[in-house]
């Protein structure tokens, strides 16, 4: 437990201060600048996958709801960044689509599902964000807030279970997915089995149409890492590059057995709960100051010379291409056919009944 | 005047509040926004303080109703989908079902469940709970079909003295209308003849209904005269109406959206042939929902629950038998 | 050597995790302190690591046993009575029930529900569930009434890449006893004739099995044979089995410890009227618990579940007709 | 919020000090003794009565489980003692015998329901320690344990709704029962509404078998209060004064709009979970030192001059006598008869159905 308190004691230390990074604060300048570029990469290609979703869900293209990532890119990216793909476990939620890419979700699964493809991974069954492959570290969400963490725990203590040890689980959650008893018991579990865990709380300051104030009353959300015994973390969730050093940090010290780790990141959702909604109840105000992490993170691009406009330009032209390209096949996909449905939910098909 | 089901739902809630101060609303985003359905539209500038944002906490907002209302209060809660009720589970059918039994104390709730299949909602936002609810003792439950009934029995509902799970279907919410609210209605507990027939007897509820008027019509252009009862409460069941239209017709088909292990269908059947036997010519049918999670795309979907369609053929096997 | 139903039980999770490492045991007090009803004795000493005690938290419980399912091992959670399922219910119907259906990726688990009535219990420690379970796609739902189901059917549920639902009888327990363990028994979804008899069909299973042969013996001083057929498992349900008693008899009681509206008794009326119509000679009838909650007090619970006394009335009714 | 904001503060600075009274640190000397005697006399009986509880269940005489609060009296008397009866709300859980006393619940109740007196208030269709009378401000707690918070909260909307400002809600709650996750949604609800919530966690370092350890990881469940932005206590649950001097501090914080409160207390359950437990699974040197609030209070009765020896004599055996009084007089009252009842469980009774 040593460890743990440690941590927990530089949480209290400091609960609500925000990291903003500089050059300067950040372990290796070269290192973070690599993963700064292959960062904003993920976000620009995420938020171009999301524009055509949200313009194929316009045109009718798309049944059911979407629901988009825009303005949390930068938080979601730097999560699934500072895991290690193909080992490490990433239980997305729905504004996950840069962090999904960034784990190693292949952008056609996205479109599949969304579009109905028979040959993504939900087959049709489940749709746009209740997608993932649990065999490759990535668990399906069920719509229910806060059911995903727990699951992460049980995958990480599969892992203890087979004595692999320096396994990092994450999962993703929001300010408004915090007050679900499941988030509560989850915490709690991996606090007591001291699980390397890392849960990330997007504070966009609305859960659907509620604000803050009618969702906790705490002045943080990290202020509840304390109370499970955790370590806990701030970060401006627009900048993406202390996103990228303080979850490098907290998935680190998971690793090196520091226990669960909370990560708050404050920021606000630019777009509707889903493409349905216009955010009305969102102050024009707040709509008027609010940043957008992609076009910071483009800057700095520039500010930290990573690229030239030109070179920016051509990555935004790519891609588009791929993103027009896989939409072109996607679309071309078989869409399931009830008659060659099985119908059995069950793997021990030979226990199925033919009720109806 | 047109008035869809979910205006109906709507006006009986404003009535509701209107005639009594214990009465209140509680749900995820319902106050100014009005809800993920718009259910409850501009009701909370309408009645201040009496219609409250919820956090994410299905299991508390249920504990908090509960409290509320053995304390002189009417709440009704709204479920942002009935599917998310899984999380007020324990509260429902262990606090609220077992409390007037248990204390004497009355415990006169609404939960609203917005239920049921639409195109592409998938597993987690297409369910229709109404036969698990009915298992537990203490609870009433009602799956309103028709705009009257909505607006009619959710009225009903907030004056009952019991916890009370209204299941509305999302099916309906805008496309249903109907001119004008009745002013009298059957009460809870009373099914209702939707269709006059004398070759079958179609026992169904809810978006169903609709459904299964279709297949009767259908079936109208074969010569065979269809009766379509349409349940409104499956708990209460009124088990009286159902015999006396299979005493008219000799034979039985019922229908629900839900998972077709046990549940309504098998209720309603269970009742008819033990007090009914004689009066059935054809074995009872029935036809449900596959015994799958409910489908994201609408292929799926569509094969999944009953359809006109596929309701048609059973009232011809039912028929020719 | 004599074995006791939970004894069985115990043997069953001490071979499950000799055989298999996948194996592991999760629940609140089952390690060194062996478990409220002392199911696990002993095997967190055998099995070190491996049986592991939780925090008052169902539905973490559940999604921690479910992660590690889908991650290759194979839980055992015991819920320390089944009416603390209504905690875990979203995480076993919604998480666990759809999981292989929606990615392919099986979730193979067993949730132990010690279920039941016994003297004294009251609401919340006396449920049987097994009703709700079965509902919903993807469960496997089991009801041993034997001490060599009990044994054997476990022992296969941890083989079985589903989730499985294991209802245990807390009545049978420690009264229950046998002379040693099956080496080999009917598979899961095979029915057993556990009497047989030519005058009526008595469908069964679990707690409520003994009540009903304890019944038929009475019958059979009135020179009344009776069949009696125990389930095993509530889902799947093998209705061949039970269509083929009927075959025989041309009459059915089903007998079920559950609440009475839908549920078990319900689904095996509705399976053998729509599919046997023609083999009925009398109206099939049902006996449940009484439509409330459990009663604390024995006077009150004897008279709330059925029993050998009142099934006995029910048989004389039928055979009578 | 500011208020909570405050006491948080408060609560943070200090979270693990444990209160221990002295006359000097107590308001008013006298009135503090007062209220001392009258808790020890609370206890005396609390304690009277449940060893003769205990005796009936040993012969036999009780159906079903016995739950005692054998060591927790101190800190369930100051809680009930802290409230104003036929005001305020009290929702007790499994070892509140004491504070059901002190908070108005008439022995007979709970000898009643113990024994299954069709005239107790749950008429033999609820035992043991599941029963209340809402009507006059005790919910009945149901076993589902963290169920009855967001009840109470429930209860205090309902007033508030009515007008009625200035009462207080107060709910129990063992170390076991803060994992539930309803513990966490009721706590939250509270914090966001600014509920007048005392909640009152009696760690006795067990959960039935399970300690401390296998439970939870903060160092002192305090510690969760920050993270819900509401005030913390501390207090030694075996100090009846400090446990007064707490309770008195947070109940009257809570009516005085400082929104929920969290009053953790330390002690040790000094019998079973059950009595047909024999608490094999707490260590010997922890039982050996295990003190006895009932026993300190007796002390610091006649410490502080409150009792002579003699009168503490009298006390112990009226309420001996007491007790055995009413035993006798509920053994002779009438068990439930089944041809009686009616068999529904709806207040609607018209719309009850015969099935079966
Ligand atoms: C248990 C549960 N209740 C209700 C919902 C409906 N719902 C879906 S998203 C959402 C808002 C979530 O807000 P937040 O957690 O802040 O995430 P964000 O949408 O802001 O990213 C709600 C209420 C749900 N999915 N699960
Ligand atoms: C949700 C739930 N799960 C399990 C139980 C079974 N149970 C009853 S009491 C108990 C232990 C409670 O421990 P704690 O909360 O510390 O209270 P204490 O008994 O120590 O006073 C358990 C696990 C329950 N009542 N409710
Ligand atoms: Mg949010
Ligand atoms: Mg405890």
């Amino acid at each position: 437990m040593r460890l743990v308190k440690a941590t927990v004691a530089r949480s209290l230390a400091r609960p609500i201060t925000k990291m903003t990074s500089t050059i300067a604060n950040s372990p290796s300048g070269t290192d973070l600048d690599e993963r700064f570029a292959q960062g904003f990469k993920w976000m620009l290609l995420s938020r171009t996958l999301e524009e055509k979703i949200s313009s194929l869900y316009g045109a009718g293209k798309i049944v059911g709801g979407v629901y988009l990532g825009k303005g949390q890119e930068a938080f979601s990216t730097a999560l699934a960044m500072s895991l290690q793909r193909g080992k490490d476990v990433f239980a997305p939620l729905i504004r996950d689509q840069a962090g999904r890419m960034a784990f190693g979700e292949d952008m056609i699964d996205t479109l599949r599902t969304y579009l109905g493809s028979v040959l993504g991974p939900m087959r049709g069954r489940d749709g746009n964000i209740h997608r993932g492959r649990p065999d490759r570290g990535m668990p399906a969400m069920i719509s229910h807030l806060g059911a995903m963490i727990s699951v992460v725990c049980g995958m990480l203590m599969a892992r203890r279970f087979r004595g692999l040890t320096d396994v990092v689980g994450a999962s993703s959650i929001g300010d408004g997915g915090t007050s679900t008893g499941a988030f509560h018991e989850a915490l709690n579990l991996a606090a007591v089995e001291k699980l390397p865990l890392v849960v990330a709380v997007a504070n966009n300051q609305f859960a659907y149409s509620t604000p803050n104030d009618r969702q906790f009353a705490c002045r943080d959300l990290v202020e509840k890492a304390a109370g499970y015994g955790i370590a806990g973390h701030s970060v401006d969730g627009l900048d993406l590059a202390a996103c990228l050093e303080v979850f490098g940090q907290a998935v680190a010290q998971a690793r090196n057995g520091g226990g669960p780790q909370l990560v708050v990141g404050s920021m606000l959702r630019l777009c509707g709960h889903g493409e349905h909604d216009d955010a009305s109840y969102v102050p024009a105000e707040l709509k008027a100051s609010a940043q957008d992490c992609l076009k910071r993170a483009r800057e700095q691009m520039l500010a930290r010379n990573l690229a030239t406009p030109q070179q920016l330009e051509v990555m935004e032209a790519e891609a588009y291409e791929v993103v027009q390209a896989t939409v072109i096949q996607v679309q071309n996909e078989p869409t399931p056919n009830p008659a060659q449905e099985t119908w059995t939910p069950l793997a021990s098909s030979w226990l199925m009944e033919g009720i109806a | 005047m047109s008035i869809t089901y979910l205006e109906a739902i709507r006006e009986a809630m404003r009535q509701a509040l209107t005639q009594d101060d214990a009465v209140f609303l509680y749900g995820q985003d319902i106050g100014s926004f009005g809800g993920a359905f718009k259910a409850t539209k501009n009701l909370a500038n309408e009645f201040p303080g009496r219609v409250l944002d919820a956090p994410i906490s299905e299991d508390a907002m249920l504990g908090m109703a509960i409290g509320a209302a053995i304390d002189g209060m009417r709440p009704i809660v709204e479920m942002q989908f009935a599917d998310f009720s899984s999380i007020a589970f324990n509260q429902i059918v262990n606090q609220a079902a077992t409390h007037f039994w248990r204390t004497g104390v009355p415990c006169p709730l609404v939960v609203r469940l917005p239920s049921g299949g639409t195109s592409g909602s998938g597993p987690f936002h297409s369910q229709s709970l109404e036969s698990i609810y009915a298992h537990f003792p203490g609870l009433i439950v009602l799956t309103p079909a028709t705009v009257g009934d909505a607006y009619s029995m959710l009225l009903e509902a907030v004056k009952l003295n019991d916890p009370v799970i209204f299941c509305e279907h999302k099916f309906l919410y805008y496309h249903l209308k109907a001119d004008g609210l009745p002013t009298e209605n059957l009460p809870i507990g009373k099914a209702r003849i939707a269709r006059h027939g004398k070759h079958a007897t179609l026992v169904t509820y809810s978006a169903m209904l609709h459904e299964s008027l279709r297949a009767a019509d259908e079936l109208a252009q074969d010569g065979y005269e269809i009766e379509v009862v349409d349940l409104r409460s499956v708990k209460p069941l009124d088990t009286d109406t159902v015999l006396a239209s299979v005493a008219r017709t000799g034979r039985l088909l019922v229908v629900g959206e839900s998972f077709p292990w046990g549940g309504v269908s098998a209720e309603v059947i269970s009742r008819v042939v033990t007090d009914g036997f004689h009066l059935l010519d054809a074995p009872p049918q029935r036809l449900n929902s596959k015994d799958t999670p409910i489908p994201y795309h609408p292929n799926l979907w569509g094969t999944h629950r009953p359809t006109a369609n596929t309701i048609s053929q059973e009232l011809r096997r039912l028929v020719g038998f």
